[in-house]
C-alpha cells in the first residue's frame, strides 16, 4: 500500500450503478468564523498559552511598528507590515513543531520571526541586502515568497517528501485572500488533497489585495468554502482571536502530521497599515473601516482577557512591553549598521561551479572594483556596504 | 485622434504622465480600448500610469481584476475575439509569468491559427527593468522570451515623448503588442505636448538619437540614458559615437541600424537584461551577418551579467553603466594591426 | 450602475459586526446525477425534443467511427473520439442560441458539427491541415483548443464583452475533468464569478484524462462541487443521459442569459475508445468497467426511449441511420482528396502585414519551391496537396 | 554507479530506450530519485519514456500527478528542497508554458535566491521539436526561453548513447537542467551498451561528430542528423564540412566550437527553433566575438522561419533541411572578390 492510495476517492462508476460519494458536509466551513475570546469557552484557556500569546503579540506589534520606522530612515526598502494581522502571524508559528516547516509570504516576516529567526535576518531582504537572508534549513522557514501563491506547491511538495521519507513533518503555508485568485492556489490545494499530504494552508483574509476590496477578488461564501471543491476540509476562524486561530491551526498541524490530508484555514482579520510603506491607502478606504477593525484588535483582544481573568498584572504587562522595547532598540542598533555584502558573491550561486562566462564576468567586476578601489580609496572597499540606491 | 487633447504647447512631463496621457486619449478616441489589470482602478495603478481611468470612463473600461495573470490575459484574448481591444498591466515583469502560457499559446499565434480571423489587438503593458531599488522579483528585463515569441510585436520607450507616441500605436496595432515600459524612467522629464503627429514614431521605426562617426552604439529603453551619457563622456576620449534608439525590438528597423553601423564601421549594443542568449545575441549576430564588410571589429555587447537580478544593494554592479559602455568601445580594435597585411581600410570606413 | 456591481458580494466585516453571507447551499450539487430517462419525468419529454436528439446522436455515433476510420487510412494525423461522450456534445451544441458562443476542446468537434460546422472543416486541424479550419465567426465557434482549460478564460472574456457591449450572448465552454486540474481552470471560473459573466462551463466527466484516472485527478466529492467555491452553482448530470444534460444546460444558458451569472455543470460520462487512435487504452483499464459502460450508451438509452413511448418507427429508425450513412460517406469522400494547401501562406497571419524578415524568408521559401518544381514538375506545384509527413 | 547494468556489449536501441534505461538505472542507484509527471505512472509516458518504472519502483517513486504543470514543477522545487532529486516530464513543449513562472521566478533561482543553501537538483524532461506530424501546439523548439533564463542547465541529446549518458548526468547534477528530447529521434537506432563510462559526456561538453576543413556546422539535437548529411552531401561541393554537436547550450562549450571555427574560418549555425532571437543569435554572436579575425565570411543561420508552427502538412517546408544547409555553405563567400585590396587571406585561413 503506498501512501498515494485514497481509500474514500471518487471513483468513476457508471450511472447505472451509481454510488454516493464522499459527504461534503464535514467539508464545509461554519456559518461563522470560530471564536474564543469573549465567548464562555474563553474561561478554561490555558493562562500560560494566554499568556505566551500575548508576549508574542505585543512584541509582533512593536516588530511592525519599529519595521515601518525603519523604512521612514532609509534602513529598510520597503516593509509589508501585518499591523492587526499579528494574531495570524503568532499562531501560525507557535502551531507547528519544530521539525515542521513554514511557507511565508513577503508580508509573513514576523511568522518567522515568532518560530525563532533574527529579526535582522527576516529582513535581509526587504533591506535590500541578499535575498534571503537566512538558511531555511536552520528554522525550516522557506524563503519570503514575493510572486504570490507559488510558495503554495512547494508546501505540498515537501510535506509530500518528508511523508515519503517516513517523516511525520507537517508543512503550513501562508497566503493572502489575493493569492487564492492564482492559479498556483488551485493547483497547490489539488495536489495537497490527492496525496493527502501533510499541509495546512491559511489564507489571511485581510479585506485586501493592495487596494483590490475582497468583492472584486471572489463571489463565493466564503474562500474557506473553496476547500470543498478540493475535498479538503474548510474552517472560518476570526483572524484576531489569536487562540483562536492558534487552536485551529494545531487541530489542522494535528489532523495533517496522523494523516488526515490538508486542511484550508480562512482567517478573517484586516490589514491596518498600508499595503507598504509606499503604498496610499487613503485612495481606496474609509477611516471608518479602519477604525472599526482598530477595536477588534489582536493585541487588545488577548490583553482584556488576561486582565478579565487577572492573569496578568500591571508589572507584568510593563515586563512584556520592556522585552518588545529591547528587542526593537536591538533590531534598530543593528540594521542602523550597513550590511557587508561583497559584489563577488553575485557569480556565486547561479549554479554549483561558475560557468566559463561567470568566470569571465566576475573577472570583469573585480578588475573594475579593484579599479574603482585604487580611483577612490576614501569611498570604502568591494566589501563594505553600498547602501541601497534608492 | 486627438480630440481629447488641448494644443497648450510644450509643458515639463514625466514619462509617467505622458504614459497616463496616452491611455486616457486612446480611451476617449475608441469606446472599444478597455483597460485590465491588478490595482488599476481606484488606485490608479502601482505606478499611478492608470490614474483617474476608472473614474472618467467607469469600472467597465478600465477594470480591477482578481489577482491572477493567466486570468487577465485569457479574458483579454476573449474580450479581444468580441472585438474590444484590452490593454492588460502586469503588475511588474516577473509577475508577467503566469501569463506566458496564454501569451505564447494563444496571444501571439491567434491570428495565426485562424488564417487571419481572431486578430489579437491587445497591449499588454509590462513595467521591467531594474535601477529603482526593487527586492527579487521586481527589476527582471525578460524581453528576449518575448523577441523569441514570432506573432508578438516588442516595444519599448526611451523618452518621454515615445512613451505617448508609442503607447498610442501600440494600442492602435490589430497585432499584439509586448508594451515594456522601463521603470526607472517612469519619472524621467522633458518638456513634451502630447498632440504633435510628428512626434508619433510608427511601431518598427528605430531613431539616431545622437550622429556620431566613430561607432554605434545600439541600445533601447532604459539604456538610452546610459548610452547618451557615454556618447558626451567619448569625446575626451576623442570618439565620436552614434546612438540609435531601437524603440522596437520586433519588429526590428534593421535599415537604420545596418546604416548606422555601416557608416561608422563598429558596434556595441548595449542592454540591462542578461547578456547570454539576450536580445544582444540576435542583434549582433544580425548586424554581423548584413554589415560583415563594413565591420572594422566584431561587434560587442554591454549587458547585465548573466544572473538573476540582484539584491538592491548590489545592483549598481550589474546595470551596464556608461564606464562599462566606454570600456567596450575601447576594445573595438582601434588600431588596424590584425589586418593580413597590416593595411588599415581606408574605403569610406569599410574594409 | 456598472454591470461589475455585485449585489450579494463577500465584502469583509469585522468580525464584531459579522454578517451571514451568501447562503452555500444552492449552490451545492445534488448527491445523484440528474437524469430523466427511465424516470417517471422521461414520459412527459417531447417528442420532438426527443426525435432531434436521436437524429443528432445517430449522426455524432457514425460521425466518431467515420473519423476513427479515417485515421486508419492516413487521412487524419490523429482523432481523439468522443464515442460514448455523443450526449454531451450534442446537447452542448443544441442548447445554445445562434447568437450564442462555443468554446470547444480538441476532444469535440462533434459539438462544432451539432452547430452547423462541415465536418471537413471541424476535422480540419486533426488532418494535418491548417490548425483551423473554418472563421470562428461563422457559428460562433471558437478554434479548437488543445491547451488544456486555455479556453476558459476566452470564453468569459467573449461572455464578459459581449455583455458590455449589451448583447444578450452566452458562452458556453467545454473541459475534460483532467482540464479542471489546471490553474486556468480556477482563474476562468472566478473571473467568471465576480464578472458575473453570461458562461456556462461544461466538463465532461469521461472519468480519464489519457490514462490517469479520476481518483488520481481530484479528491472531491465531484468536480461540480468546485462551484461553491466560487459563488457559483454546481450541477450534477448524467452525461450519458442526452435530454437531461440538455435540460441542464439550457436552464443554465438562461440563468446567464438572464444575467444570473455562470454556472459549472460536470457531466458524468464516459470515454468508451482509448484516448485518440494513436493511444493504447488496455495498458490502463479493464475489459469490464468498458463493457459496464457501453451498457449505458447515450444513442441506446433515446433510442429505447423513442422505442417505448411509440415515437418513432422501423422506417424512421432506419431513415435516421441512411442520413447518418450520408453524412459519413460524403465525409469519406471528401476527406480522400487532398486539401489544396499553399506553403506561401505560412508567412501570411503572422503579423497584419508581412515584417521585413517574414518577407525575405517567404522569398527565399517561393526560390526554393520554383527550384524544386523546375527540378521535378512531375511532384505537383506548390499549390497541390503535400500530404502528411507521417 | 551502474550496478543495474548487465554487461552484455552492444545492441541495437533506440533514443527512447536509452531514455527510459537512463531513468531506471538512475531510478535503481538513487533512492532519492523520483519521476513525475501526467501519465507516466501506468501508461509510461505517451512516448513510453518511463515505461515499466511504476511497476519496478512503485507509484510513490514514479508518480501519475494531477494535469497540472505549474503544480508539477512547483511540487517538484518542495521536494528538492527536502532532499529528494525530482525528474519532471512534461508531455510536450508547450504543455510546459504553464510552469514558466515556477521555473524561472522559483526553479532557475533558488539555490542564487538562498546562497546555495537550497540547491534544486531538478531535472525538467521536454520532448521538443516538430517533424512527427503533430497538431499545433505539439511541435514547439522553445530553447530560447530557456537560454535566457540564469541558473538553468539546457542539454538536448542527438544520439542514443548520449540520450543515455547526458540523462544521467542531468540528474546528478546538483543544478537544475532542462533536457529537450528531440521527439523526432526517439524512434533513431544504433548500436549502443549503457555502462561505457566513456561514452557518458558530462553536462558542457561539446563534441565534434564530423572533422572538416572548409567550415564548421554548429548544431545540436534534431538538427545533428540534417548536418551530417549535408557534410556527405557537400563533399560533392568539394566542401569539407566539420561538425559540432553542442549536447549543452548551457553552459555552452565556447571552447570546442571556437576551436573549430578558427581552424575553418566559417560557421553555419544550424536548429529547428525560429531563428530571430533563438539560440543562433547567441551561437553567431559570441563565436563572432572570438573568433573575429578567423572569419572569411559573417556567420550565417539556418533556422526555423520565424512563425509559429505551421501544421503537419506544410512543416517540412519549416524545417531546416539540408539543401538548406547547404545553400549557407554555398553563401560563404568562398571568393575572397570582397577584401579592400581584393587580396585573398593566406596566413592559415585567417584574414
Ligand atoms: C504573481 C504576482 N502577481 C502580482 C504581484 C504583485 N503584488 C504584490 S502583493 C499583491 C497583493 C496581494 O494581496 P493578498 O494576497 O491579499 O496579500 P496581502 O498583501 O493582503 O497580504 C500584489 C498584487 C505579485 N507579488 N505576484
Ligand atoms: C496544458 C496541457 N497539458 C497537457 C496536455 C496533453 N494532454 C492532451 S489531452 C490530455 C488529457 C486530458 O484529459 P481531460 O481533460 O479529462 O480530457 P479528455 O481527453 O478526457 O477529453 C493531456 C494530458 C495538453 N494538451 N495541454
Ligand atoms: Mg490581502
Ligand atoms: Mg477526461
Amino acid at each position: 500500500m503506498t501512501v498515494l492510495e485514497q481509500p474514500g476517492a471518487y471513483r468513476p462508476t457508471p450511472p447505472p450503478a451509481w454510488q454516493p460519494r464522499t459527504d461534503p458536509a464535514p467539508l464545509l466551513p461554519d456559518a461563522e468564523p470560530y471564536r474564543l475570546l469573549g465567548t464562555p469557552a474563553a474561561d478554561s484557556l490555558d493562562p500560560e498559552l494566554l499568556r505566551l500569546l500575548h508576549g508574542h503579540l505585543v512584541r509582533g506589534r512593536r516588530y511592525n511598528t519599529q519595521a515601518t520606522a525603519l523604512t521612514r530612515q532609509g534602513r529598510l526598502a520597503v516593509y509589508p507590515s501585518s499591523a492587526g494581522q499579528e494574531a495570524c502571524e503568532v499562531a501560525a508559528a507557535l502551531a507547528l513543531e519544530d521539525r515542521d516547516w513554514l511557507f511565508p509570504s513577503y508580508r509573513d516576516t514576523l511568522a518567522a520571526v515568532a518560530r525563532g529567526l533574527d529579526p535582522v535576518q527576516a529582513l535581509t531582504l526587504l533591506r535590500g541586502d541578499w535575498h534571503t537572508g537566512y538558511d531555511p534549513h536552520e528554522h525550516r522557514v522557506a524563503p519570503l515568497a514575493t510572486p504570490l501563491a507559488t510558495q503554495l506547491p512547494h508546501a505540498v511538495g515537501l510535506a509530500h517528501a518528508a511523508r515519503l521519507k517516513g517523516d511525520d513533518v507537517v508543512a503550513l503555508a501562508m497566503v493572502g485572500d489575493g493569492g487564492t485568485s492564482e492559479g498556483d492556489f488551485h493547483e497547490a490545494l489539488n495536489f495537497a488533497a490527492v496525496w493527502r499530504a501533510p499541509v495546512v494552508f491559511l489564507v489571511q483574509n485581510n479585506g485586501f489585495a493592495i487596494s483590490v476590496p475582497l468583492s472584486k477578488q471572489t463571489a463565493a461564501p466564503s474562500l474557506a468554502h473553496k476547500a470543498v471543491g478540493y475535498g479538503v476540509p474548510g474552517r472560518l476562524v476570526d483572524g484576531n482571536d489569536a487562540p483562536a486561530v492558534y487552536q485551529v491551526l494545531t487541530e489542522a498541524v494535528r489532523r495533517a502530521r496522523a494523516g488526515g490530508g490538508p486542511t484550508l484555514v480562512e482567517a478573517i482579520t484586516y490589514r491596518v497599515d498600508a499595503h507598504t510603506n509606499a503604498d496610499d491607502a487613503t485612495r481606496y478606504r474609509s477611516d471608518a473601516e479602519v477604525t472599526a477593525w482598530r477595536s477588534h484588535d489582536p493585541v487588545e483582544l488577548v490583553e482584556r482577557e488576561l486582565t478579565r481573568r487577572g492573569l496578568l498584572d500591571d508589572d507584568g504587562f510593563a515586563a512584556v512591553r520592556e522585552a518588545a522595547e529591547r528587542m526593537a532598540a536591538d533590531l534598530r542598533e543593528q540594521m542602523n549598521q550597513d550590511p557587508a555584502l561583497d559584489p563577488m558573491e553575485l557569480f556565486d550561486h547561479v549554479y554549483v561551479r561558475r560557468t566559463a562566462q561567470l568566470r569571465e564576468q566576475a573577472e570583469q567586476l573585480r578588475a573594475e572594483l579593484v579599479a574603482a578601489g585604487a580611483a577612490g580609496a576614501a569611498h570604502g572597499g568591494a566589501h563594505h556596504g553600498e547602501g541601497t540606491d534608492r | 485622434m486627438t480630440t481629447a487633447v488641448a494644443a497648450t504647447g510644450r509643458k515639463p512631463a514625466t514619462m509617467s504622465q505622458a504614459l497616463n496621457r496616452a491611455l486616457r486619449d486612446a480611451m476617449a478616441d475608441d469606446p472599444t480600448v478597455h483597460v485590465l489589470g491588478e490595482d488599476v482602478g481606484t488606485l490608479g495603478g502601482v505606478f499611478r500610469i492608470t490614474d483617474g481611468l476608472t473614474k472618467e470612463f467607469g469600472e467597465d473600461r478600465c477594470t480591477d481584476t482578481p489577482l491572477a495573470e493567466a486570468g487577465i490575459l485569457g479574458t483579454a484574448v476573449g474580450m479581444a475575439m468580441y472585438g474590444l481591444r484590452p490593454v492588460v498591466e502586469m503588475q511588474f515583469d516577473a509577475f508577467a509569468y503566469p501569463a506566458l502560457e496564454q501569451l505564447i499559446s494563444h496571444v501571439s499565434r491567434m491570428r495565426n491559427r485562424t488564417r487571419g480571423a481572431l486578430p489579437m489587438p491587445i497591449t499588454v503593458r509590462i513595467p521591467y527593468g531594474g535601477g529603482i531599488g526593487g527586492v527579487e522579483h521586481h527589476s527582471d528585463s525578460s524581453e528576449a522570451l518575448y523577441m523569441a515569441t514570432p506573432g508578438l510585436h516588442v516595444v519599448t520607450p526611451a523618452t518621454v515623448a515615445d512613451a505617448y507616441g508609442l503607447l498610442r500605436a501600440s494600442i492602435a496595432s490589430d497585432d499584439p503588442v509586448i508594451f515594456l515600459e522601463p521603470k526607472r524612467l517612469y519619472w524621467s522629464k522633458a518638456d513634451w505636448e502630447p498632440d504633435r503627429p510628428e512626434e508619433v514614431p510608427g511601431i518598427g521605426t528605430a531613431v539616431v538619437r545622437r550622429r556620431g562617426t566613430s561607432a554605434t552604439l545600439v541600445t533601447y529603453g532604459p539604456s538610452l540614458p546610459v548610452c547618451l551619457e557615454a556618447a558626451e563622456a567619448a569625446t575626451a576620449e576623442g570618439w565620436d559615437l552614434e546612438v540609435v534608439d531601437l524603440r522596437s525590438l520586433v519588429p526590428l528597423d534593421e535599415e537604420t541600424v545596418c546604416a548606422s553601423v555601416r557608416r561608422t564601421g563598429r558596434a556595441v549594443v548595449v542592454h540591462e537584461a542578461t547578456g547570454f542568449g539576450g536580445p544582444g545575441g540576435e542583434l549582433a549576430a544580425r548586424i554581423t551577418e548584413r554589415c560583415f564588410h563594413h565591420l572594422e571589429a566584431p561587434v560587442l555587447r554591454v549587458t547585465g551579467f548573466d544572473i538573476p537580478y540582484p539584491p538592491p544593494m548590489l545592483e549598481k554592479h550589474h546595470l551596464p553603466g556608461v564606464d562599462r559602455v566606454l570600456d567596450a568601445v575601447a576594445r573595438l580594435q582601434w588600431e588596424s594591426e590584425w589586418t593580413p597585411q597590416g593595411a588599415s581600410g581606408t574605403q569610406g570606413g569599410a574594409r
